[in-house]
């Protein structure tokens, strides 16, 4: 039977794309941006309330489905469990945070840049939400669209060449995943998309094998995971930091995700056989991506490394198909998705103030900004997972997972850990501490409302890191559903 | 060897001969004449197969009017001499090639067909008779005769539209 | 008269037709070339239509069995008389305009 | 009392957010009283719950906060270990840091207000986090406060930001713990695999179970932890670089709490390594070897706090030594009253910069033992203690751990003593250098000086009181028998059932007496060697020559060796991970497959001539070729 | 057989229109009439109304399937002409006479689409064939209208030729033209008959445009009118698709073990070759013309795979494909310069024609939610259903994404570009039907039950 709860799903849909509409329409300087602003506030609490209407359900597998296309075996099933829930959370979160963020930014044609926005809040929700796969496929491209959109109409220069790189790759590593997701539909017994009759089908290892790289691909791009990572920093670079924020922050959780959801529970045959492969390239990848980042001079792009390294992490931890390391990766997509946003802000706060993103160009800004800087050094800290930020619960978790499947690769990845200070604490010296020049003589310090974010961002950052039982609450029963699927067959 | 079986190897060797004459020929006067000995020799073998509608309306409509219609446009355009140059020869080469082929690998898969000892030599019907053929045209093939209009009434429709002055 | 000679005729008529398109660049020879394609299928429709004629007049003298093809022949012809008009219409527009009929003349399109 | 545990790490964090939060609006008097006053306050619960354990029937007890982190295989709580071991170190942390904290509030006066206001929250976050460190009732909780204490020294060591050269300082330190710091994560790791838990209490009780080799692995990466946090070969070089932070920073962070963390972390979990002897010896060897390369590059350093530094990195050397011989009770002992003697020398250097307005090199000091009375005389007890001449403090802890050695290898026992020979030269080349002969600074320096105010030397003059009287804690048994209140004070948490001393029970007495009098009369006579030399010859300041002085004076070039087998590398590694293969082979290759689909357009485009002829060609030859496939070829 | 009565009589009355006034809205204005009358006939169709009675004798069928299917393509057609005869009017020639042309084209369209006899399907190409090859010449003057038509009708007639041979050899195996005679299995395996169905594939490959026997299709698409070329490539090339299907599932689908190879062969060729030459054209209207192609090769997919589910989404594609590539022609055929600078910074001159372009782009690449989407998932779904070749389908989503980077060209010149002087003159009226035509594109693409249901009779 429906009941309160049963509509949230949905709503959680629904809510961005109808704020979206009228933010088009919006053409009056300002009025789109609060009225965007206002609709993911509504979203957010939505999402928070829907938490208090569990009743019973405990976060575990709840679906709830609507009629869409029954002669394709399809339906607009929607499942708010733990996992769900907590990336919708931070769908929820984030946008608030990046709509405030941006919201005075002098930009051309705020209408569509803020209704592109709510769309892609709508889409992201869809694919965290979907318990169908064509629905699954559905808004995986079409959180895609706005957001390709958004990368390549505000950004630098090469904002159109990048956001298309951006959107071919993934385009391809999508149409493999539907590829793979209609021989799935084959296979099930009731010609069905739904993720039960998905797990219900036994495959042979031959399709498996196939199949389980055709959706590897897919996640590996949008993750990314090296060495399928080369759109990113392009794209990141190139976009308005707003949308670097979705891209960051929310939209790579997606591949992760996607392989907690889909990829593992669907092929645990090919699992066996692969995971090596796939830890490896994933902390080849972690390596490699801080390697790269300390030698940055992009403020973004060394941001944009610094994510390849910590996606890395996440999903070697996923495939070590460890309980806890699950637990930690569902808790960290979270919190790499506040911290990351936090970073973004204060970049964004830079460039807009010094139209400057080379690091060799900065210095001193401490001075100027002493707020600021506190406040990133804190975000900066919980980047590199310090004890007591939100980041260090779900890295040591993972990297327990990591140590549990093979010591040396946790050791190997653990070297991350060292170079993640490096680069972190260079950006930081070269960036806030040493003495201003004559660009950062003029720095000021950020407006109220900029701090007040950031504040927010850092409150929650240090909540979570103290006390992030609430939210191992909320992931485990139904990590643990999952883990049980791929581990029994 | 009857005398429908010599009629029929003159019309084969006739055929084969005009055909090629036709092509080759370098101009176009020529080919249009060789292609109605063509034309007249197909008659002939229609006429063998007691086919003879066909035969008469074959001479009438493509030895008779399209040729004629085609010697017309030749001479209109008054390009007797062929202006083909000579540099054409590779694609000749080529054509000849693609065209000897394709008859190779017709001839080799079709020599071994089913119909290999099946003879033309047997009861003669009427259907090849202008009262019977216009008879099954009328009736069971009205629809598809009624709709070759349309056929003609675009062809009409064409040369208005393409002839017409600007 | 075995109808493998036919169907040998027919083809070769055929694949000269074919060569014919193939070699020739005057635009009205190669059209010509065609009209040869099409009486080379004539005739063997013919021919068909004999032979399925023969088998079954033998059980039943009033048969029309292969009268089919012969009315197809007769279709046949319909068309290409229509073809040939709207083609020789474009034939002579186009000599009109750049006053050649080498179909090769004209390749402004490509790529 | 022990119920009120928490207070003791949360009064200093309440400290940390008020002077933080209100770095802008509190007065310097305000800031101070909230600095002082809280570690003051929690030095007071320590010191009550102190005398709780000293009661005969004190129980360690396990104070249960909150979960921290409890979800599948892993738990962790968050929880509090009271026990004498680290009741003491409580007591270390709280009256040296509250010491500290009232010699800053004088020593950095001259800061603006949002600036001092930032000190006393940094300082108060150190004292929270090493507090936090020593409670902890399992490795992860020591972890946050390990990380915590690498944090704060970061800070602490960068805190006048403005200048590149402290920064770069601070971040060596941080990434140089960072290395430590995965060590010990990988340890810890180790053991929630193999133990299922983290916990103290869990993780000894399993321990004789596991196989020596796992104990051999876990304890040699704890170790590694301890070499980052503690200055040991190979990780010791930020240390002396961390003198850039404000003087009673190296105080109470460099000298006195935080680098002993790996001390006691060793400590606490001897019972790892006990049944670990492999790495035992590794232990000792690697804290001989350190003690005796920072003390040799002691002996050429002109930089006041450079030569302390060096110092405090041997004598944590020696700690380590005494660890790995299994002397826990004499390590501990060690960081006691190492923890005196060096917070006041460091304190004491600090008044000497105060007042010769941040001069630091010996070279141009000088004398100075007239002008600042209370400075000098505290400062020459200190270099006394830390010589390691009886009654002082230095002598028995370092004699207990020298005796341990002894007990394990004579060749301990020999390097050693050249270490605490070397310390004796560098600390009164040191003393009078600064002290003695005439005053060689400019004139305004010279003007200006004058003795530190009260915040500044009252501190000193309790440390110069426990340098002095601290070793009286640990009096060998040779010397007074059962007058080693320390000892048997840590009894319980050190060692089982075997008792203290174990090691020391196998000198006869008459050896020892007879080690220690050769020992104190050559150590006697060494301080009498350089105080003679260097109140009268000043080393000139030509940079160094060659041979083995120059290599001391320029640091064995660790520096310039780790720069070019590790940074370097790695930094051109980078450079070319970056520049070919990111760009040329990895980005090369997703190009390529759009440049490969381009080119593919041009070569096929030509297909399309425009001409029929060649069309129809094209098209017939397919035909042929279909009727080829479908004919004759059969699959 | 409604449709093709009325479809026949209404070129003549548009003959006669043109004689009897000159006002070129008045022959629009009948012409759109007279396609939503075809519409409600073909309907009347569906419904089983047919007050002629005629039947062909059995050579013409018309069910569920086929009348919906000419009942799409009338009203893609309807849609066509709404967008269209203003751009005929301001050709300047009378606009009846290309509409009569329209008309019968119709006809021919009906009659392949209701075949059962290989003489119906020849009659009713030629119907479609000749008038097309007189819209391609009817730009007298300009030279590259009577290239593309001199191309178009040489190879056409060829083609004729080489169809006609391949049905006389069927003929001379089976003695009849009826699909239903054709299709007997196994024991019509001869060599004569083998060689039959090569020549009609050849020929059927010819007139849907799949490569190697494409050439023609990129010429003539370019060098005809633009009005034209909307037609030609969609709701033509969808009937062709449809006769394709027809022939080979009715006439020879027993036997498809036989040719499935050639049609895989067919299909990679055309996926590739129309999907990476596409690439670098840069006319749009000319990259339409490539895009065609490499829409054919996704089309093939159906032939190749000859299931349901093929048969369903042969119809779902060729509207779909019908639907969002005629826009696309509406807005190129008010434009003077087809380059793709032309495009620049339409959006904001244009802003809802280039929201239109972009929903029909989109389609074309085949992004959810549009109809484009679903039609391309059919054809992966049938192939995948087949359950052999799978490569082909990878090998054709693949090419989808090559197919994004030349439909996005356009979607970034628009958005992401300045510069360019494009100012289509697009009325209200031809708005509002583009606004339709994108609504149909989205219905179609959340719900194209709607149409399968119909389909599935």
């Amino acid at each position: 039977m429906f009941t309160a709860f049963d509509n949230f799903p949905a709503l959680l849909i629904w809510l961005p794309l109808l704020g979206a509409l009228p933010a088009f329409l919006l053409r009056k300087e300002g009025a789109a941006g609060r009225w965007a602003l206002a609709s993911s506030l509504v979203t957010f609490t939505v999402t928070v309330a829907s938490l208090f209407f569990q009743g019973e359900k405990h976060y575990a597998l709840t679906q709830v489905s609507y009629v869409w296309l029954p002669d394709f075996g399809s339906s607009f099933t929607l499942t708010l469990d733990g996992i769900s829930w907590i990336l919708c959370l931070l769908n929820a979160v984030s946008f608030p945070v990046i709509l405030g963020s941006t919201l005075g930014t002098c930009r051309d044609r705020q209408h569509v840049f803020f209704g592109l926005m709510l769309m892609a809040q709508a889409g992201l929700n869809g694919v965290f939400l979907s318990a169908d796969a064509l629905g699954f496929y559905f808004f995986w491209e079409l959180a895609l669209i706005p957001v390709y959109f958004l990368a390549s109409l505000w950004g630098g220069e090469r904002r159109v060449q990048a956001a298309f790189k951006f959107f071919i790759y993934t385009f391809a590593g999508s149409v493999l995943m539907l590829a793979g997701i209609l021989w799935m539909h084959m296979r099930t017994t009731d010609q069905s998309f739904s993720l039960a009759s998905f797990y219900r089908t036994s495959l042979d290892p031959v399709e498996q094998a196939w199949l389980f790289w055709a959706f590897f691909l897919a996640f590996a791009i949008k993750m990314p995971v090296f060495p399928f990572h080369t759109w990113q920093p392009d794209a990141y670079e190139q976009s308005d930091t707003a949308v670097t924020m979705v891209l960051s922050g929310v939209m790579v959780k997606m591949g992760v995700f996607a392989l907690i959801r889909w990829l593992l529970p669907l092929f645990p045959d090919a699992l066996k056989r692969f995971d090596e492969i796939a830890i490896l390239l994933c902390i080849a990848g972690m390596l490699y991506a801080s390697c790269i980042a300390m030698v940055q001079d992009d403020l973004k792009r060394m941001v944009a490394y610094s994510s390849i390294a910590h996606v890395g992490l996440m999903a070697a931890a996923v495939f070590t198909v460890q309980q806890e390391a699950w637990h930690g990766v569902l808790v960290q997509m979270f919190n790499h998705g506040v911290n990351i946003i936090g970073l973004w802000v204060v970049v964004s706060l830079i460039e807009s103030q010094l139209g400057v993103r080379k690091i060799s160009q900065l210095g001193g800004l401490a001075q100027k900004a002493p707020s600021l800087a506190v406040l990133l050094t804190v975000i900066a800290l919980a980047n590199i997972a310090l004890p007591l930020t939100n980041a260090f619960v779900g890295e040591f978790l993972m990297f327990n997972g990591l140590y549990r499947h093979n010591p040396w690769y946790a050791a190997a990845a653990g070297l991350s850990i060292i170079l993640s200070a490096v680069y972190m604490l260079n950006m930081i010296r070269n960036v806030f501490l040493g003495g201003t020049n004559d660009l950062t003589d003029g720095f000021r310090e950020v407006s109220f409302r900029h701090r007040a974010i950031l504040a927010l961002l850092v409150v929650v950052i240090l909540a979570a890191g103290v006390h992030p039982e609430p939210m191992f609450r909320l992931v485990e029963d139904t990590s643990d559903l999952i883990l049980k699927r791929v581990q029994s067959r | 060897m009857n005398t429908s079986q010599m009629l029929f190897w003159f019309l084969t060797a006739l055929s084969i001969l005009s055909a090629l004459m036709m092509v080759t020929s370098r101009n176009p006067v020529h080919s249009v004449l060789w292609l109605i000995l063509v034309f007249f020799s197909i008659s002939g073998h229609y006429i063998l197969m007691n086919a003879q509608f066909l035969a008469v309306v074959n001479m009438i409509v493509y030895a008779g009017a399209i040729m004629v219609l085609f010697l017309f446009v030749i001479m209109l355009m008054n390009t007797k001499a062929d202006a083909e140059p000579r540099h054409a020869n590779r694609m000749r080469l080529a054509g000849t090639l693609a065209g000897g082929s394709l008859l190779l690998v017709l001839v080799a898969a079709l020599r071994e067909t089913e119909l290999r000892g099946i003879s033309l030599e047997g009861p003669e019907g009427d259907i090849g008779l202008v009262a019977r053929l216009g008879s099954i045209l009328f009736t069971e093939y009205v629809v598809p005769f009624e709709l070759s209009s349309v056929l003609f009434l675009s062809a009409m429709v064409g040369a208005v539209i393409i002839g017409r002055k600007n | 008269m075995p109808i493998n000679h036919y169907l040998f005729l027919s083809l070769a008529l055929f694949s000269i037709g074919v060569a014919g398109v193939l070699a020739r660049r005057n635009a009205l020879i190669v059209f010509m070339c065609i009209e040869l394609m099409l009486n080379a299928v004539n005739l063997l429709l013919v021919a068909f239509s004999r032979m399925h004629n023969a088998a079954a007049v033998a059980l039943d003298p009033a048969s029309t069995v292969g009268a089919e093809a012969q009315i197809l022949v007769f279709f046949i012809m319909v068309v290409a008389a229509a073809e040939v008009t709207v083609g020789l219409a474009i034939i002579v527009m186009m000599y009109r305009n750049i006053h050649s009929v080498d179909i090769n003349f004209l390749n402004r399109l490509k790529h | 009392m022990s119920r009120l545990i928490y207070l003791v790490p949360l009064l200093p964090l309440a400290g940390f957010l008020l002077n933080g939060l209100g770095r802008k609006r509190l007065s310097k008097t305000a800031v101070s009283v909230i600095g002082v006053g809280t570690v003051l306050a929690a030095f007071g619960i320590s010191l009550s719950i102190f005398f709780e354990t000293l009661s005969p029937g004190f129980a360690p007890q396990t104070v249960r906060i909150a979960d921290f982190i409890d979800t599948g295989r892993v738990k962790i709580p968050f929880s509090l270990l009271v026990d004498r071991l680290s009741v003491l170190f409580l007591l270390v942390i709280t009256g040296v840091g509250s010491l500290i904290h009232l010699y800053s509030t004088a020593y950095m006066h001259e800061e603006s207000e949002p600036d001092f206001a930032r000190y006393f929250a940094y300082l108060n976050l150190f004292v929270f986090s090493m507090l936090v460190l020593v409670l902890g009732s399992g490795f992860v909780t020591m972890f946050i406060g390990w990380e915590g204490v690498g944090l704060c020294s970061y800070l602490l060591i960068g805190f006048w930001f403005r200048n590149p050269a402290y920064n770069d300082a601070a971040k060596k330190a941080f990434v140089m713990n960072r290395i430590g710091d995965l060590g010990f994560l990988m340890a810890v790791f180790w053991m929630l695999s193999r133990f299922g838990t983290a916990e103290f209490a869990g993780v000894f009780e399993k321990a004789p179970e596991a196989t020596a080799a796992v104990l051999t692995g876990i304890t040699l990466l704890l170790f590694v932890g301890a070499t980052g946090k503690s200055a040991q070969i190979p990780l010791f070089t930020w240390l002396p670089d961390a003198m850039a932070g404000p003087t009673p920073v190296s105080a109470l962070i460099h000298a006195a709490t935080m680098v002993t963390a790996g001390i006691y972390m060793i400590a606490r979990s001897h019972v790892l390594f006990d049944l670990a002897p492999v790495t035992q010896t590794v232990v000792a060897v690697t804290g001989l070897a350190t003690a005796l390369l920072a003390a040799s590059i002691a002996l050429r350093q002109n930089d006041i706090k450079k030569v302390l530094a060096y110092s405090t990195v041997s004598q944590l050397g020696y700690m380590f030594l005494g660890l790995g011989v299994g002397a826990y009770t004499g390590a501990v002992f060690h960081v006691m009253t190492h923890a005196f003697f060096k917070a006041l020398l460091f304190l004491g250097a600090g008044s000497v910069i105060h007042a010769m307005h941040h001069e630091q090199d010996i070279r141009r000091m000088g004398g100075l033992a007239k002008r600042m009375p209370v400075t000098h005389a505290t400062f020459l007890l200190a270099c006394l203690a830390i010589a390691g001449l009886p009654p002082f403090s230095g002598f028995f802890s370092k004699d207990e751990i020298l005796m341990a050695a002894l007990a394990k290898h004579p060749a301990y026992y020999a390097f050693g003593m050249l270490g605490a020979l070397m310390t004796a030269f560098y600390m009164f080349r040191l003393y009078a250098l600064t002290f003695r002969g005439a005053f060689r600074g400019t004139a305004e320096q010279s003007a200006h000086l004058h003795e530190s105010p009260w915040a500044m030397t009252l501190p000193l003059a309790v440390l110069a009181v426990l340098s002095v009287a601290g070793g009286w804690l640990g009096i060998p048994e040779v010397i007074l028998p059962g007058a080693h209140r320390l000892g048997d004070y840590l009894a319980p948490v050190l060692s089982g059932e075997d008792g203290e001393g174990m090691a020391v029970a196998h000198l006869d007495h008459a050896t020892e007496w007879i080690l220690m009098g050769t020992s104190t009369a050559i150590i006697l006579s060494v301080v009498a060697f350089a105080w003679s030399r260097f109140s009268r010859q000043v080393p000139s300041d030509a940079p160094a020559g060659g041979g083995l002085s120059g290599l001391l004076e320029r640091k064995w070039l660790v520096d310039e060796l780790y720069d070019a087998i590790v940074s370097r590398p790695l930094r051109a590694l980078s450079r070319f991970l970056s520049g070919v293969v990111e760009r040329y082979i990895i980005d090369g290759l997703v190009n390529g497959v759009g440049r490969s689909v381009q080119y593919g357009a041009r070569q096929l485009r030509l297909l399309q001539s425009g001409q029929v002829g060649s069309y129809l060609l094209i098209m017939v030859f397919c035909m042929v070729l279909f009727f080829i496939v479908q004919m004759f070829w059969k699959p | 057989m409604n449709a093709i009565l009325l479809s026949a009589l209404w070129g003549v009355v548009m003959m006669f229109t043109g004689l009897a006034s000159p006002h070129a809205r008045l022959h629009g204005r009948m012409a759109v009439v007279g396609m939503a009358l075809l519409v409600v006939a073909a309907w009347l169709d569906l419904a089983g109304i047919s007050p002629f009675g005629i039947t062909g004798g059995g050579m013409l069928s018309y069910g569920p399937y086929e009348s919906v299917f000419i009942i799409l393509m009338a009203g893609c057609a309807l849609l066509y002409l709404l967008l269209s005869v203003h751009v005929m009017a301001d050709g300047g020639t009378g606009t009846s006479d290309p509409l009569a042309l329209i008309f019968f084209v119709m006809t021919g369209i009906c009659i392949i689409a209701g075949f059962r006899s290989l003489l119906m399907l020849f009659l009713g190409i030629e119907i479609v064939s000749i008038p097309l090859y007189i819209l391609s010449a009817s730009d007298k003057r300009n030279l590259r209208s009577n290239e593309a038509a001199l191309k178009y009708f040489l190879m056409g007639a060829f083609s004729t030729g080489v169809m006609l041979m391949g049905v006389t050899l069927l003929y001379g195996t089976h003695g009849s033209f009826y699909l239903e005679a054709l299709n007997i299995g196994e024991e019509a395996l001869s060599p004569l008959a083998t060689a039959g169905i090569v020549l009609l594939l050849v020929s059927m490959a010819f007139k849907v445009s799949a490569a190697p026997f494409h050439f023609w299709t990129p010429d003539v698409y370019d060098g005809t009118p633009t009005v034209f070329t909307s037609f030609m490539a969609t709701i033509v090339k969808g009937a062709a698709f449809f006769a394709f299907l027809r022939l080979f599932q009715d006439g020879f689908g027993r036997l498809h073990e036989h040719w499935r190879l050639l049609m895989a062969f067919l299909t990679a060729a055309t996926l590739i070759i129309g999907n990476v030459t596409a690439v670098f054209q840069q006319s749009v209207k000319r990259m339409l013309a490539y895009s065609s192609i490499a829409q054919a090769g996704f089309m093939m997919l159906a032939l190749f795979a000859l299931n349901q589910t093929a048969r369903t989404g042969i119809v779902l594609y060729a509207v779909s494909y019908s639907l969002a590539t005629i826009g696309v022609f509406a807005v190129l055929a008010r434009m003077k310069d087809h380059s793709f600078e032309a495009f620049n910074g339409m959006a904001g001159r244009q802003p809802l024609l280039a929201l239109l372009l972009t929903v029909f782009l989109l389609s074309l690449a085949g992004i959810p939610l549009t109809a484009g989407f679903f039609a391309k998932y059919q054809m992966i779904a049938a192939t995948l259903e087949e359950g052999r070749m799978v490569w082909l389908a990878i090998l054709a989503l693949l090419c989808a994404v090559v197919g994004v980077y030349y439909y996005f060209r356009v979607i970034q010149a628009m958005y992401f570009r300045t510069g360019g002087d494009a100012q289509p003159e697009v009325s209200k009226g031809t708005r509002a039907v583009l606004v339709v035509t994108a609504l149909a594109v989205l219905a179609l693409g959340i719900h194209p039950d709607w149409l399968l249901r119909f389909l599935s009779y």
